[in-house]
């Protein structure tokens, strides 16, 4: 049987806007939306990277457990790095987030991580959104009370707190185009948070991005 | 007008901790209903300062549980003449109250309400939307697409009335039949003697008096522990905000469950607006701004032509909440000690009936008919009243 | 908007919490009497004062207790269970 | 016209012209105009009508904090005049008239004042008969501006901001501290509410070009720097709790969260009380400055200045610089000290009276000033053998200020009225807060400098946490206000508070009515309560009462400053007003299929699926009988999913839910009710025993969020040893049922689906076309049916797979509605439906979910309690004859027995399967009886005959969820 496509969460509320669309890890992505502004990147510009494999684990023996798969794991709570391919967000004391980076196996490896004593995994079938260009902590500043223009992404600051009434969990991050936010939140918010936001953007003079453009923005 | 007692005397038939509306017309009820007028009501503060001058003074009886329904119904049935027995004009004003139902659960609970209304001779019917909308044309029926009506509560003899001036009618009332009211007098102990009450202790002085009355609201429970009673009553504070006057567009009064709201328009045109109790306990009158924003978002949900009314001044007041949302009135386990407490977010509408049934209860020494249901015991052999029913079944 | 520590996720907007109520322990459910389990169940210690209550930060899920003076509405200090300072 | 020639710093721009209509007529203006002074510029004096007695009102303050100006602008009202700039094409009307503003038909009122006496609403129209014609006609006179309902929905961008330290007031001093504190480090957000910032520093010279230059030269400073934003025509509306400040500009506010906050805010002129005060043409000296320095208007051409205080004579010079002639300065005091300032008066000739005050202004043929009567005055007494008439068309009213400590108060301030300055002064203030200038009781300019200077450091030092030596402020001996700026007067008139329309005697009458308590008084008169709030009142009626009770005004004290410091708009609160919502990962399946949604809690789920042609009904049963008789699918996504690992799950499960979870075998599910410390019944789920140590269950779709959260708080106290997982958002689930269901899915999934290796109540896990599935064979509907929960991020592909595998079976969609009937002919409750908020087990007949004999569980130790105690109520099913036509019982309705309330409907549908109606209600354990007959009375008060019957109705045996033989 052939395997199964996975969806976006985000897909019912991209549909209509969706001009273009790639597949990655059997994920349908949208690669360009109509009415799309190159603008947007020098305003703010939201991109959707559910696609990209995440799992996680939590309990006291997490840390050990990862460290033993071979995944190092930030030194502090709420602070993420890179490692092994993957992006290991610690979200409190004692719980993980592994995202896919560049490597696509280390998500595998942690999923098959044998279930030791007080470690729990946590699947992430959320969705994931990235945020940039120079007015992205300004689109935070109309829908979130942490001030995000504080986080400094070479340190691996990540927050968990709200975003338009919805949990989230928001990490800074460098790219090629500047100091940008990784966002993470329950996918079955997905069309009121991506509606929202983009609203938000498009007001700022931004909105949506395809793939295509996100790509070539933070290579 | 109200003559303003200089020295405590030593000695009193009656003690009323409390000059608010409860505490006012318990004592007007005694002296005027029981012939008893050796009775001193003491406030802290000033006559009315505490929830009497800060609630949205909404009037209705259409609660749920037969205890409630006939208690309210014969509040609302003193208030209609309580302008003429006061010979001051308490702008009592029958308005028709809506509650809006939002979800199918909520459309029963209002159901429920209304069938244990009617069954008690109360004016209450469920309604549909076309019905609202020809009540109120100018609401916006689907809340801007977030929350639909789907029905409400209508009830017509909702009223509202001016809040200091029920605190002053029945002060000057009780003054007028030789109650002596001491403002900026506090309480600070009551002695209690082989668990009888036998004196209050006080700021200027102490008392002899073998009966108290505690009608303070969000102060009770400083009140109990002085006698050592335990209750359930735990304090929100509640807040409420007024809007700068404009020409009168809202006949009616409308609350909304589920957008936590509810609404009138005051003779002065202003229009008066509260919102849920706040998340947590809190024993100060201090305001929020979270509210307002709230308040306001949830308000332009339903009447969006408010965007440009300005709000002009917000305030709070303690609400002394109960675990089944009634009240608890009348006898406690010591002895001369009387209580009138837990009325929350909605004792305004009670006062009248509040102090005729405490006034009897104080009286006779034994609990008034009306108010055998909202006794304190009920929370030691679990028969709370169903009003909770109506709280989660509304959810 | 007020603020609360959060011990793990550091001050936050009071509207990222939930209150839960005071910490209360229960007593004995073999040896109590009828009369003192419904007291535990129903009544509650409804004077202002400093008081030792649940809290939550919602979006990490982070059960707290905060130490607070609900007459100033001022929070002392907050610790995880278990770990009070 | 009255301009003048150009100002130095004015705020109009000269070579731009606005047209723009007032009352119907048109009038030109200067960009940068207010309305007021636009009108005044084209000498028009008649601006509004007061609250109250409709009074003709002219120029009182031009600083934002009067309503002698409110106008409507289109769907705006109550737009304050004095401030709001004119724009092109604006077409305004003032607020509160009949019949326009010069000749307002309402204006018999002031005639009925006499009777009109405060508190008089109290005393008229009491009685019921007449109550409601009274008020109706007071409904149409009463409020201000006209509300326009066709306003549309203002949705604005309303933000968050920070900074270390806010100053509230571009002043000098304000200016002083921002520079100070920025110096320091520290990033300053400055706000003004003017247009422009520079305030008196700017407007209040006493042609004193040196105080101009010095203003300037700070402001210029502070533009620059680079730890400095000035925000300009910006409120802070109100001070909260965390140093939490809204700021409220033209279109939006801004939450500023602050380290330290600076009160710079000034002080408000405050009206002299006397007769006539608040005749157009009678204003506060201030008004008068900022009309000639801001708007190049002359405010007037022959002025008499009623003052008490060195800001009347700086006023003097002003108002002769601008060409203005001085009739007379009337001065309160009886010596007045020596200064420059008074010096440089006197030598310009203007006419200096001592203890003397304007006794009484009198109205010219159009009701607006024309001349005053000057008098003698001793303590507020006017010694009347001593009047003289003097024409002139301005009064300034210069007897002394009011700080502008709203905000202060608001933090928490302890104040205490200082003599010297007549004016209540901060004695204590907050944690990280702060004041310095006027409000802070320095009056005399470089000290005003100064205190800023001090408080700026001082707020650094605090924000930034480090320690700065703090400037000294020089001692400032000046005596800016009068105690008793009140000129008593037979004939009254003399208001008080402009707002409200409120006189000197008012006050008397209330104390003398008992009302002798300053928040009773406020309350009684309503002083204060106006949208101006008191600023220009409440300092003068303190003052009165304080003289009525023989007490200081400090004994008196203040009432309560509440938000709002100036009224804001709701659209500014609200912002975008955002509504979190949840969808099922198959939201854009079931749109695509008709789904009709309804809101269940923050979700929205399909109620049914709209066929064309089908009434709602026909759907919701067509959705029934294809569950009956061949298979369908449902979305229960939004049901809460949590899992529960580790060695203690089973004892963690046991202690929450009532049942015997340790019980429960690997492979096997189990239905759970959960119960609060009262025990009433809260949340049902099943559980099912996934793997040794791996529990995973469903709870009540509104119940999910709590369920988990205090799950996660009982093993915070109980540190039992799992892990507790929300699902609910990770997984989409959809339940597969109906008699084809196993046909559907066998070739869908590698699991053995005979009831041997997967009998009824068991769980698998394995896949479904590809995707890894957890599969549960319950029996919510009553039929043979697959509960399967899969990655939400695979819903939808699973979902296709069923439709497309189940085509041949005519598969089909079932929605919420046909889901509460199925289960309802099975008699399965629904908690929150069946049950409310005080439903315990033994009422629904939960025994045997009830295990008394564990140890312990939530709820358990209450239970023992109710055991003891007579059932009230008891949940049973009902059913109406078959022949039953007519009105149906809805949920909710009442049973009535012997003429009492006996209980309720809970439950009532009609069964297409059964062919007549069944219910579930709450009855008295007497009368449920299989076979008891009851009365259940409808809305239109008929009654219907029902009887009680066991349940479930429907296939009592459960056998179509068994194989059959």
């Amino acid at each position: 049987m052939s395997t199964p496509a996975r969806v976006s969460p985000l897909s019912d509320a991209q549909m209509n806007d969706a001009a273009r669309w790639v597949e990655h890890e059997q994920m349908r992505v949208v690669a360009a939306f109509h009415h799309e502004q190159a603008a947007s990147l020098n305003s703010v510009a939201i991109g959707d990277l559910s696609f990209r494999r995440r799992t996680g684990v939590k309990g006291p023996g997490a840390a050990a457990a990862l460290n033993a798969a071979g995944v190092s794991t930030p030194t502090q709570p709420n602070q993420w790095r890179l490692s092994e391919g993957a992006l290991v967000a610690r979200l409190g004391l004692t719980e993980y987030l592994i995202e896919q980076h560049s490597a696509p196996d280390a998500v595998s490896r942690v999923l098959s991580l044998s279930a030791a004593a007080d470690v729990y995994p946590v699947p992430h079938y959320d969705a994931a959104l990235i945020i940039l260009g120079p007015l992205a902590a300004d689109l935070f500043r109309q829908t979130c009370s942490v001030d995000m223009a504080t986080l400094d992404a070479s340190q691996g600051a990540l927050v968990l707190t709200s975003v338009v009434g919805v949990g989230a969990t928001v990490a800074a991050i460098n790219t090629a185009a500047g100091i940008a936010y990784r966002m993470w939140f329950d996918g079955t918010y997905s069309s009121y948070m991506w509606e929202t936001l983009c609203e938000i953007a498009q007001d700022m003079g931004g909105g949506p991005i395809g793939y295509g453009s996100l790509l070539k923005a933070i290579g | 007008m109200f003559t303003t007692p200089t020295e405590l005397k030593s000695e009193y038939d009656v003690v009323i901790i409390g000059a608010g509306g409860h505490g006012l017309a318990a004592a007007y009820y005694l002296a005027r209903d029981h012939g008893i007028t050796r009775v001193a009501v003491l406030e802290k503060g000033y006559i009315g300062g505490g929830n009497t001058g800060r609630n949205t003074t909404i009037i209705r009886s259409n609660y749920l549980t037969p205890e409630g329904v006939k208690f309210y119904d014969a509040s609302v049935n003193l208030w209609q003449d309580l302008s003429e027995d006061f010979d001051l004009n308490l702008f009592y004003s029958t308005r028709g109250h809506f509650t809006l139902a939002h979800t199918d659960s909520a459309v029963r609970t209002m159901r429920w309400r209304a069938e244990v209304n009617k069954h008690y001779g109360v004016d209450s019917e469920l309604v549909g939307p076309d019905f609202i909308k020809r009540a109120c044309p100018s609401i916006d029926i689907s809340c801007g697409g977030h929350a639909p009506i789907l029905g409400a509560l209508y009830h017509a003899p909702g009223a509202i009335a001016r809040h200091d001036a029920v605190a002053w009618g029945y002060g000057r009332g009780a003054c007028n039949r030789g109650v002596e009211i001491h403002q900026q007098t506090a309480v600070t102990g009551i002695e209690v003697k082989a668990g009888k009450v036998t004196g209050v202790h006080t700021t200027r002085g102490t008392i002899a008096t073998s009966k108290v009355l505690c009608a303070v609201a969000g102060f009770t429970p400083r009140v109990t522990d002085m006698v050592g009673i335990r209750t359930p009553l735990y304090i929100h504070p509640l807040q409420a905000m007024v809007s700068e006057p404009m020409k009168p567009w809202l006949d009616q009064i409308f609350v909304s469950g589920s957008l936590h709201i509810y609404i009138s328009q005051s003779a002065r045109g202003e229009l008066v607006m509260g919102a849920s109790l706040d998340p947590y306990e809190v024993h100060s009158t201090r305001s929020t701004l979270d509210f307002t924003e709230t308040l306001s978002a949830h308000m332009l949900d339903m009447f969006p032509f408010l965007s440009n009314v300005k709000v002009n001044r917000q305030w709070s007041g303690m609400a002394d909440m109960t675990p089944d949302f009634a009240p608890i009135m009348g006898m406690t386990p010591v002895e001369g000690f009387y209580l009138d407490a837990g009325w929350g977010t909605w004792g305004f509408k009670a006062t009248p009936v509040c102090g005729k049934t405490m006034a009897w209860t104080v009286a006779n020494n034994q609990p008034h008919e009306l108010i055998t249901g909202f006794s304190l015991d009920r929370f030691r052999n679990y028969s709370l009243t169903g009003e909770k029913g109506a709280a989660s079944v509304g959810h | 908007m007020k603020l609360m520590p959060c011990p793990v996720n550091g001050l936050r907007a009071i509207s990222e919490f939930i209150y839960w109520g005071e910490m209360r322990v229960s007593p004995n459910a073999d040896t109590c009497t009828d009369d003192e389990w419904a007291d535990y169940v129903f009544n509650r210690n409804g004077s202002p004062g400093i008081k030792r209550e649940w809290w939550c930060h919602t979006p990490s899920n982070t059960w707290f207790i905060a130490e607070r003076d609900t007459l100033e509405d001022r929070v002392l200090r907050t610790w995880l269970p278990g770990a009070e300072p | 016209m009255s301009r003048l020639p150009v100002m130095p710093d004015e705020w109009i721009d000269r070579s731009r012209s606005i047209r723009f209509r007032f009352e119907g007529k048109e009038y030109t203006a200067f960009e940068g105009d207010a309305i007021s002074s636009a009108l005044w510029a084209a000498g028009i004096k008649t601006l509004g009508r007061s609250f109250k007695y409709h009074r003709p009102r002219g120029i009182l303050s031009m600083a934002n904090h009067d309503i002698n100006v409110m106008v409507q602008d289109g769907q705006r009202h109550n737009v304050r005049g004095d401030v709001i700039p004119v724009r092109a094409g604006m077409d305004l009307s003032a607020v509160n008239t009949w019949g326009g503003v010069e000749n307002d038909r309402a204006r018999f009122l002031d005639k009925l004042s006499a009777f009109l006496p405060v508190g008089f609403y109290y005393k008229a129209f009491r009685s019921k008969r007449w109550f409601p014609m009274w008020e109706r006609m007071f409904r149409t006179i009463t409020g201000l501006g006209k509300l326009d309902l066709s306003t549309p929905h203002i949705r604005t961008a309303k933000r968050y901001d920070y900074c270390d330290v806010l100053i509230i007031g571009a002043g000098p001093s304000g200016l002083s501290a921002a520079l100070a504190a920025a110096d320091a480090g520290a990033h300053v957000v400055l706000v003004d509410e003017n247009a422009r910032a520079g305030g008196s520093g700017l407007y209040q010279l006493g042609a004193d070009h040196a105080r101009r230059d010095r203003t300037k030269a700070l402001l210029q400073s502070a533009r620059q720097h680079a730890n400095i934003r000035i925000l300009e025509s910006t409120l802070a509306a109100a001070w909260y709790a965390d140093q939490w400040i809204p700021l409220i500009d033209a279109d939006k506010m801004v939450k500023l969260r602050a380290k330290a906050t600076i009160v710079a805010g000034g002080a408000y002129e405050q009206p002299t009380v006397f007769r006539n005060n608040d005749l157009p043409g009678v204003m506060l000296g201030s008004a008068m400055q900022r009309l000639i320095y801001r708007y190049g208007v002359q405010p007037a051409r022959r002025v008499v200045i009623s003052t008490a205080n060195e800001d009347g004579y700086r006023l003097a010079l002003d108002l002769l610089q601008a060409g203005v002639q001085v009739q007379a300065l009337a001065d309160l005091r009886d010596s007045i000290p020596a200064s420059a300032v008074v010096e440089a008066v006197r030598q310009r000739g203007v006419e200096c009276l001592l203890s003397s005050a304007v006794y009484e202004a009198h109205a010219n043929d159009r009701g607006e000033l024309g001349a005053v009567t000057l008098c003698k005055v001793r303590d507020g007494v006017a010694d009347t053998a001593s009047a003289w008439r003097l024409d002139c068309d301005g009064v300034a009213m210069s007897t002394g200020w009011a700080p502008s400590a709203n905000l202060l108060y608001q933090s928490g301030a302890k104040m205490r009225f200082d003599e010297r300055t007549q004016q209540f002064v901060p004695a204590w203030l907050s944690e990280g807060v702060f004041a310095c200038g006027r409000v802070n009781g320095v009056y005399d300019f470089d000290a005003r400098i100064a205190d800023g200077a001090r408080a700026g450091s001082s707020a650094a030092a605090f924000a930034l946490g480090i320690a700065l030596n703090i400037p000294a402020v020089p001692a400032d001996s000046s005596r800016p206000s009068h105690p008793w700026p009140v000129i008593e007067h037979p004939k009254a008139k003399n208001f008080v508070d402009f707002d409200e329309d409120l006189q000197v005697k008012d006050f008397a009458n209330a104390a003398q009515e008992g009302y002798d308590n300053i928040e009773l008084l406020k309350r009684y008169t309503t002083v204060g309560m106006g949208p101006s709030q008191g600023k220009h009142s409440n300092m003068t009626a303190l003052r009165i009462l304080a003289r009525l009770l023989g007490k200081s005004p400090e004994q008196v004290g203040t009432t309560t400053a509440r938000p709002f410091f100036h009224p804001v708009p709701m659209s500014h609160l609200a912002g975008r007003g955002f509504h979190p919502q949840r969808r099922s990962p198959l939201h854009g399946r079931h749109a695509a299929l008709g789904a009709v949604f309804m809101p269940a809690g923050v979700w929205e789920r399909p109620e049914y699926y709209a066929q064309a042609g089908k009434s709602r009904t026909d759907c919701i049963h067509d959705e029934v009988r294809r569950v009956r008789s061949k298979v369908a699918l449902i979305d229960v996504g939004t049901l809460g999913k949590i899992e529960v690992r580790g060695p203690q799950a089973a004892e963690f499960l046991n202690r929450v839910y009532t049942a015997r979870i340790d019980l429960l075998k690997v492979g096997g599910t189990r239905y759970a009710i959960m119960c609060d410390e009262s025990g009433v019944v809260t949340d049902e789920g099943v559980i099912a025993h996934l793997e040794q140590n791996v529990y995973y269950f469903t709870t009540t779709t509104s119940g999910a969020a709590n369920v988990y959260r205090e799950m996660s708080r009982l093993n915070a106290e109980w540190g039992l040893q799992c892990g507790i997982i929300n699902l609910t958002g990770a997984f989409a689930s959809v339940n597969l049922a109906g008699p084809d269901s196993r046909k559907v899915l066998a070739p869908l999934t590698d699991v053995d689906l005979s009831s041997a290796a997967f009998p009824y109540l068991a769980v698998r896990q394995g896949k479904i076309a590809g995707i890894d599935a957890r599969i549960m064979r319950v029996g919510f509907v009553g039929e043979w049916g697959y509960e399967i929960h899969v990655p939400a991020e695979y819903g939808a592909t699973l979902w296709d797979a069923l439709m497309a595998a189940g085509s041949t079976y005519g598969i089909g969609p079932f929605g919420v509605e046909a889901q509460r009937l199925l289960r309802l002919e099975k008699g399965h409750l629904i908690v929150s439906q069946d049950t409310d908020g005080l439903t315990n087990p033994f009422e629904v007949s939960m025994e045997w979910a009830v295990k008394m004999d564990k140890p312990f569980f939530v709820g358990q130790r209450s239970l023992k309690i109710v055991r003891e105690m007579p059932l009230k109520r008891k949940l049973a099913g009902f059913q109406l004859p078959a022949s039953h036509s007519g009105a149906v019982p809805q949920e909710c309705h009442l049973i009535i027995h012997q003429g009492e309330i006996a209980g309720r409907v809970t439950s009532c549908y009609w069964s297409p399967n059964l062919g007549h109606h069944i219910g579930l209600a709450f009855l008295p354990p007497e009368m449920c009886e299989p076979g008891t007959r009851f009365q259940i009375r409808l809305s239109d008060g008929s009654t219907v005959s029902a009887e009680v019957c066991a349940t479930p109705f429907f296939d009592p045996e459960n056998l179509r969820q068994k194989e059959s033989a």
